[in-house]
């Protein structure tokens, strides 16, 4: 190696090395370029934030509309879907489908695979993809869930936290919006210096609030849906029990009764 | 026959006494994957080595005997699983043409081009990433997963899911695509171009980075004709194959776009260094096709309306090989007319390319070998299927 | 220079005889060495993972503390509560020994770093002597848990540990050795006082090639706490994590603490004899704050930071660099850091010969006239690196990259 | 290399080894006898170019298993050629060709650990997939799958 080429060397390494560190500099003083998403953290978002509205989460079942023709569990590639019910008289314990009663319907978490082979088949297009994406279970009894009970996160859930994150988001942006109001009047106070001015400032955040705007960032919590929408599915709540047999003289043909919704949507933290 | 097998070179007896044998794997973190080699070696020379693969193995062959053609393409995203589409693509293209008149739309056509081209992008990403964690720097492997992250989000809102997408199907997509994902791919498009910049800056510029892997893992264009080594592993000894444009199949005919060959250029032709080069550079011209496609994307049905009901292809055999981003990923399908197939045989590329590991890590040192592996650019699940 | 120097003569006075010295040093340092490390530790750990963070476009711990601050207690708690793992036909006694060892043979280097104005265990005579004695100690400790744990890839990276010292050793010893002729003594406190007054009198601006000596120091010194791009020793992708691949929970702990104390050391021994030391570089703020307790705080403060910011820069280092092998660093190490070694020495000491720094330089008189020659040179050294490093950026873009690279 | 011209070499070289061809342009092939299969693959390498064996694919036909042979020409057009190869099922030996072309060598371990397909003269044949101690070929369609292996059950039936 030539003295030459043995200078070169060095001096290539040393330029290059400067380049790449230049490079990481760079970033480390831009702290704009940090692409993180605290998920789960404080002041989480709803998870809404994080998928977007085709995401295949845990399936969600509108059992009103399932007439329990097993075409999903069919099609399922993994058989993770089990599903039992009867055309016959309602039982005690059973689920109102159109026109059927179903006794269970299963999905083995352990097993799916989230490919959405058993939605698209289904003529009524009553099993969909959820949002829900925690899935985690501590044994393996947990990751089987019942659809008719378990639904851990149902369509009526998602038109909530839809609502909700219209609420948060304009809740922001009024606070965004008084705070710069407030900065304004403030200088303005300072500018005229005068006391006239002193009323106008603590004034200004609350006056110029318009009509039908949410809640100040304080009160963001949304307001229960008073009724559910038309065609959205029962309200969920892994807790609720499920509902009692339909008196006798309800024919097949009556809604289960209206469920009162749970005041809040679930905090999307795990 | 089913006694376990020691080949002679690795008897414990014949290992002389500065040597060592060493298993490097199956849990190792520079063998992407559960991937088994064991290396004998004189300090840090290796002298000799033998791959061991199969702890990956799931049977994707047999359990397409029993499930239909619908619910194979989703074992199909298991395989590679870093490039989902083109799986996906790999399969249906396969399954399509055992059918004699099919017309896939021309919208669906250009969707999958896009997804194939931006899960190239994302897998390459990927390989460069990890690259570059192999050979010891952990920053680049995080700015590709910053951008492969944005690709992977289109894919999200494009059909649910970030890895296994389900997405290519016989006959056409499984959904269509609208403005908004149009538009986020057109920024991602107009996002990316600088970045790869950044790469260079980082990594193939780095006078480390080339010392470690010029001249290193030499594949010649011989050894890797006689392999059947495919994908950028073949560009980078040189061989100009792509078979986007010397089979091309979908679309891809109506494309511009350069096909990155190694040159040697700070070593010796068909280096390490080669093979990463030619996947950085294919990135860019992914990103040239995806342009072009998502600006001449026409309206109309994304699947065709020929396939009702169950998909069940006419008896016949079919062969059908795509350009993925490790190389020609091929399957042979066999169909006796009913819903389910005969027979399927997945060819995979990685499964070639990893075969040869033995012939160009002989005389490299350990650190070598991690180059080696890493430039391969191999998953496991496609070797093990 | 014979006032009352460290502290244990401050606290005992002047006529204090050697063992009471010795029983006082122990007692007067012990407790702060200790928690000093520990804090080095907490501080450099988390500084670790904030820089890794940032420079990756990622936020870091944010969750224990204020950003994390934290979150190295908890995971020290954590450490200590996980199960203590000896693998299997190891070597028990080696295996425990061995973190222990190498965190020793970090911390005795703690013994000859300043923190300040007298503020030093033991001001030898023959301080860096000392250093590059005990530097290598840590090694030691290295290699014994390479070879303890009964495992081949950490066999492979105790060996590696002991193929990097014999490589870095003489490069750092002749930057070592550069200095100790400019300044004329080995003592630490020695060296830093001919520093003091304004920042050219740093031994770095002291003449060119004090440049290339801090530069061969600091690489070395990357060698020498196994950073990155040295990180042969426990390369993760290569040796899964070499020597420590078997140590977990406490043991671990250990040789963690070790190295970040490690970084620390060769850090504020770069500052002492390149950067001034606990002088600010600005002559009527030293002389402000004097050389009472006052004096001694800011002087301890001053260093402090000197150091963790050479700490910072080893960090930035090594989330920027791929790492080189085993032959590339001893290519590296007896290659170029050698004759460059000794060209720094004889090119130091025959310009201090020629252009001899002034008496009233070294005692902190001011600005002279090799000062001002060696801000020539460096000028045009830098003026030259500006136009390399333009000219490489105008070749990196690719299209003009293309023209000249055929 | 088209498949009319490699048929027709194959007939003026090894003209009884080729016992029938199917020109159709999406899927050309032909089939060998199997006690020629080596000196054809020699012919088909070095007489056709075909120097790059892309697939290797065992099919189980009942009372045969098949051989598939996927060659191509690496650095020319492109155009694969499936050459079947016929062995019966009690007794599938097929000369290997690993020296032929390269790959062969894993695809023949596949084929022999999945497929039963023995390979004669292989240096290496031993299962690659499956784990050494599996026992049956599983691609073959009378394949039953064990009901416990090393004391793991299989619960999937």
């Amino acid at each position: 190696m030539s003295l030459g080429a043995y200078l070169n060397s060095i001096g290539t390494s040393a330029k290059t090395i400067v380049a790449g560190m230049a490079l990481t500099f760079r970033y480390l003083i831009r702290p704009s370029e940090i692409v993180t998403i605290q998920y789960g953290s404080k002041n989480n978002a709803p998870k809404e934030r994080y998928v977007p509205d085709r995401h295949r989460g845990i399936h969600i079942l509108e059992t009103e509309k399932c007439i329990h023709c097993h075409i999903c569990e069919k099609a399922c590639p993994v058989d993770c879907i089990t599903m039992d019910g009867t055309r016959d008289a309602p039982f005690d314990g059973a689920w109102k489908g159109d026109g059927c009663f179903i006794s269970s319907f299963t999905l083995d978490l352990n097993k799916c695979i989230f490919c959405n082979l058993c939605c698209e088949p289904c003529p009524k297009e009553c099993i969909h993809m959820g949002m829900e994406f925690d899935a985690a279970a501590y044994t393996r009894a947990h990751g089987v869930k019942n659809l008719l009970t378990d639904a851990p996160y149902s369509e009526a859930d998602r038109v909530r936290e839809a609502e909700a994150r219209q609420l948060i988001e304009a809740a922001e942006a009024e606070a965004k919006r008084r705070k710069d109001e407030a900065r304004k009047a403030a200088a303005a106070a300072k500018a005229q210096a005068t006391p006239a001015a002193a009323p106008a400032a603590p004034g200004a955040p609350a006056a110029p609030k318009p009509p039908g705007l949410p809640p100040p960032p304080g009160a963001v919590v949304p307001k229960p849906i008073a009724s559910p929408t038309p065609g959205m599915p029962k309200p969920p709540g892994a807790a609720m029990p499920p509902p009692p047999a339909p008196p006798a003289t309800a024919g097949p043909a009556m809604p289960p009764p209206p469920k009162p919704m749970p005041p809040m949507p679930k905090p999307p933290t795990n | 026959m089913n006694a376990p097998h020691i080949p002679k070179a690795f008897a414990a007896s014949d290992v002389r006494s500065e040597e060592m044998l060493l298993n490097m794997g199956p849990q190792h973190p520079s063998t992407h994957g559960v991937f088994r080699v064991v290396i004998r070696t004189d300090g840090e020379i290796v002298i000799d080595s033998e791959s061991h693969v199969g702890y990956l193995h799931r049977c994707f062959e047999k359990h397409c005997e029993s499930v239909s053609f619908l619910q194979s393409v989703l074992y199909t995203d298991r395989l590679d699983y870093l490039t989902s589409m083109g799986n996906n693509l790999a399969f249906s293209l396969g399954v399509e043409r055992l059918f004699t008149d099919l017309v896939i739309p021309e919208r669906a056509e250009h969707i999958r081009v896009i997804c194939a081209e931006l899960n190239r992008i994302a897998s390459h990403l990927l390989a460069i990433g990890t690259y570059g964690m192999d050979i010891g720097a952990i920053t680049p492997f995080l700015y590709c997963f910053r951008d492969r992250e944005k690709i992977l989000s289109i894919f999200e809102s494009i059909c649910g899911q970030r890895l296994n997408y389900n997405y290519v199907r016989p006959g056409g997509v499984a959904y269509d695509i609208d403005d908004s994902m149009i538009a986020a791919i057109k920024d991602f498009c107009k996002y990316f171009r600088p970045k790869a910049q950044e790469y260079d800056d980082l990594l193939s510029n780095n006078d480390i980075f080339v010392r470690r892997t010029a001249n290193v893992g030499v594949l010649s264009k011989e050894l890797a004709l006689s392999y059947g080594v495919t994908g950028p592993c073949l560009r980078g000894s040189g061989v100009k194959r792509d078979l986007r444009r010397d089979l091309p199949y979908s679309i891809y005919s109506r494309f511009d776009f350069e096909i990155p060959v190694g040159t040697g250029e700070r070593g010796t032709l068909g280096d390490c260094y080669d093979r990463y080069m030619v996947r950085v550079r294919e990135m860019i011209e992914s990103l040239r096709i995806v342009e072009q496609a998502v600006s001449q994307i026409p309206d109309g049905p994304f699947k065709t309306d020929q396939i009702k009901g169950k998909l069940r292809p006419p008896k016949g055999e079919s062969f059908i090989r795509v350009e993925n981003s490790r190389g020609e990923l091929g399957f042979y399908i066999i169909s006796d007319g009913k819903d389910v197939a005969y027979r399927v045989k997945c060819r995979a590329p990685s499964f070639h390319n990893i075969s040869l590991l033995t012939d160009i890590s002989r005389g490299a040192m350990i650190a070598d070998m991690v180059a080696i592996i890493g430039s391969l650019d191999i998953v496991m699940g496609e070797v093990d299927r | 220079m014979m006032t009352p120097y460290t502290l244990v003569d401050w606290v005992l006075g002047d006529g204090a005889g050697w063992i009471a010295r010795f029983i006082g040093a122990v007692l007067v340092w012990a407790v702060p060495i200790t928690g000093f490390v520990s804090f080095v530790g907490l501080l450099s750990i988390w500084l670790e993972r904030k820089i890794s963070a940032h420079i990756q476009c990622r936020l870091g711990p944010m969750e224990v503390g204020y950003h994390g601050a934290l979150q190295t207690v908890a995971d020290g708690v954590k450490l200590l509560a996980k199960e203590d793992l000896v693998p299997a036909d190891a070597d028990r006694f080696l295996f425990a020994f061995a973190p222990i060892l190498a965190f020793a043979g970090t911390v005795v280097g703690f013994a000859v770093v300043p923190f300040g104005p007298g503020l030093i265990v033991a001001d030898l005579d023959i301080g860096i002597f000392y250093l590059a004695a005990v530097g290598s100690l840590e090694a030691i400790g290295v290699i014994a848990a390479g070879w303890a744990s009964n495992n081949k890839w950490s066999l492979f990276g105790s060996v590696r540990a002991a193929t990097q010292v014999v490589s870095y050793e003489i490069p750092m010893g002749l930057a070592f050795v550069t200095i100790a002729a400019l300044a004329g003594t080995l003592s630490m406190s020695g060296i830093v006082d001919q520093q003091q007054g304004w920042i050219a009198n740093w031994f770095l601006f002291r003449n060119p090639f004090t440049w290339i000596a801090f530069i061969i120091y600091y690489i070395a010194a990357l060698a020498e706490c196994k950073r990155a791009p040295f990180d042969l020793p426990e390369a993760e992708s290569e040796l899964v994590s070499g020597f420590h691949t078997e140590y977990s929970g406490m043991r671990f702990a250990i040789f963690f603490l070790a190295e970040y104390a490690q970084m620390y050391v060769v850090s504020a021994v770069a500052v002492v004899l390149f950067l001034g030391g606990w002088y600010s570089g600005i002559a009527p703020l030293d002389a402000a704050v004097g050389t009472g307790v006052a004096g001694k705080l800011v002087g301890a403060g001053i260093i402090v930071t000197k150091s963790f910011l050479l700490v910072c820069v080893q960090m930035w280092l090594r989330w920027t660099l791929p790492r080189i092998r085993l032959d590339q660093m001893l290519y590296l190490c007896m290659k170029i850091l050698m004759p460059f070694g000794m060209l720094t020495l004889v090119g130091s000491t025959m310009w201090e010969y020629y252009f001899p720094t002034p008496e009233i330089a070294k005692v902190g008189g001011g600005w002279t006239g090799n000062t001002v020659m060696t801000g020539v040179v460096v000028a045009i050294i830098g003026t030259l690196s500006l136009i390399v490093y333009v000219r490489s950026v105008i070749r990196s873009t690719p299209s003009l990259r293309a023209a000249s690279n055929p | 290399m088209t498949p009319d011209k490699v048929h027709e070499i194959l007939k003026a070289k090894h003209a009884q080894a080729v016992s029938a061809f199917d020109p159709n342009p999406k899927h050309p092939s032909i089939k060998i006898a199997p006690e020629f299969w080596r000196v054809v693959a020699k012919t088909l390498r070095d007489d056709c170019g075909l120097d790059y064996l892309v697939s290797l694919t065992a099919v189980d036909r009942a009372a045969e298993l098949e051989a598939i042979y996927t060659l191509e020409v690496m650095d020319g057009a492109r155009c694969p050629i499936h050459v079947r190869v016929l062995v019966p099922r009690d007794n599938p030996l097929i000369a290997t060709v690993e020296d032929i072309w390269r790959t062969a060598d894993w695809h023949e371990r596949e084929a022999w650990d999945l497929m039963g397909i023995t390979f004669v003269g292989h240096h290496n044949l031993v299962r690659i997939l499956c784990a050494e101690d599996w026992e049956g070929h599983p691609l073959r369609k009378d394949y039953k799958s064990p009901d416990t292996y090393h004391g793991i059950k299989n619960n999937v039936t």
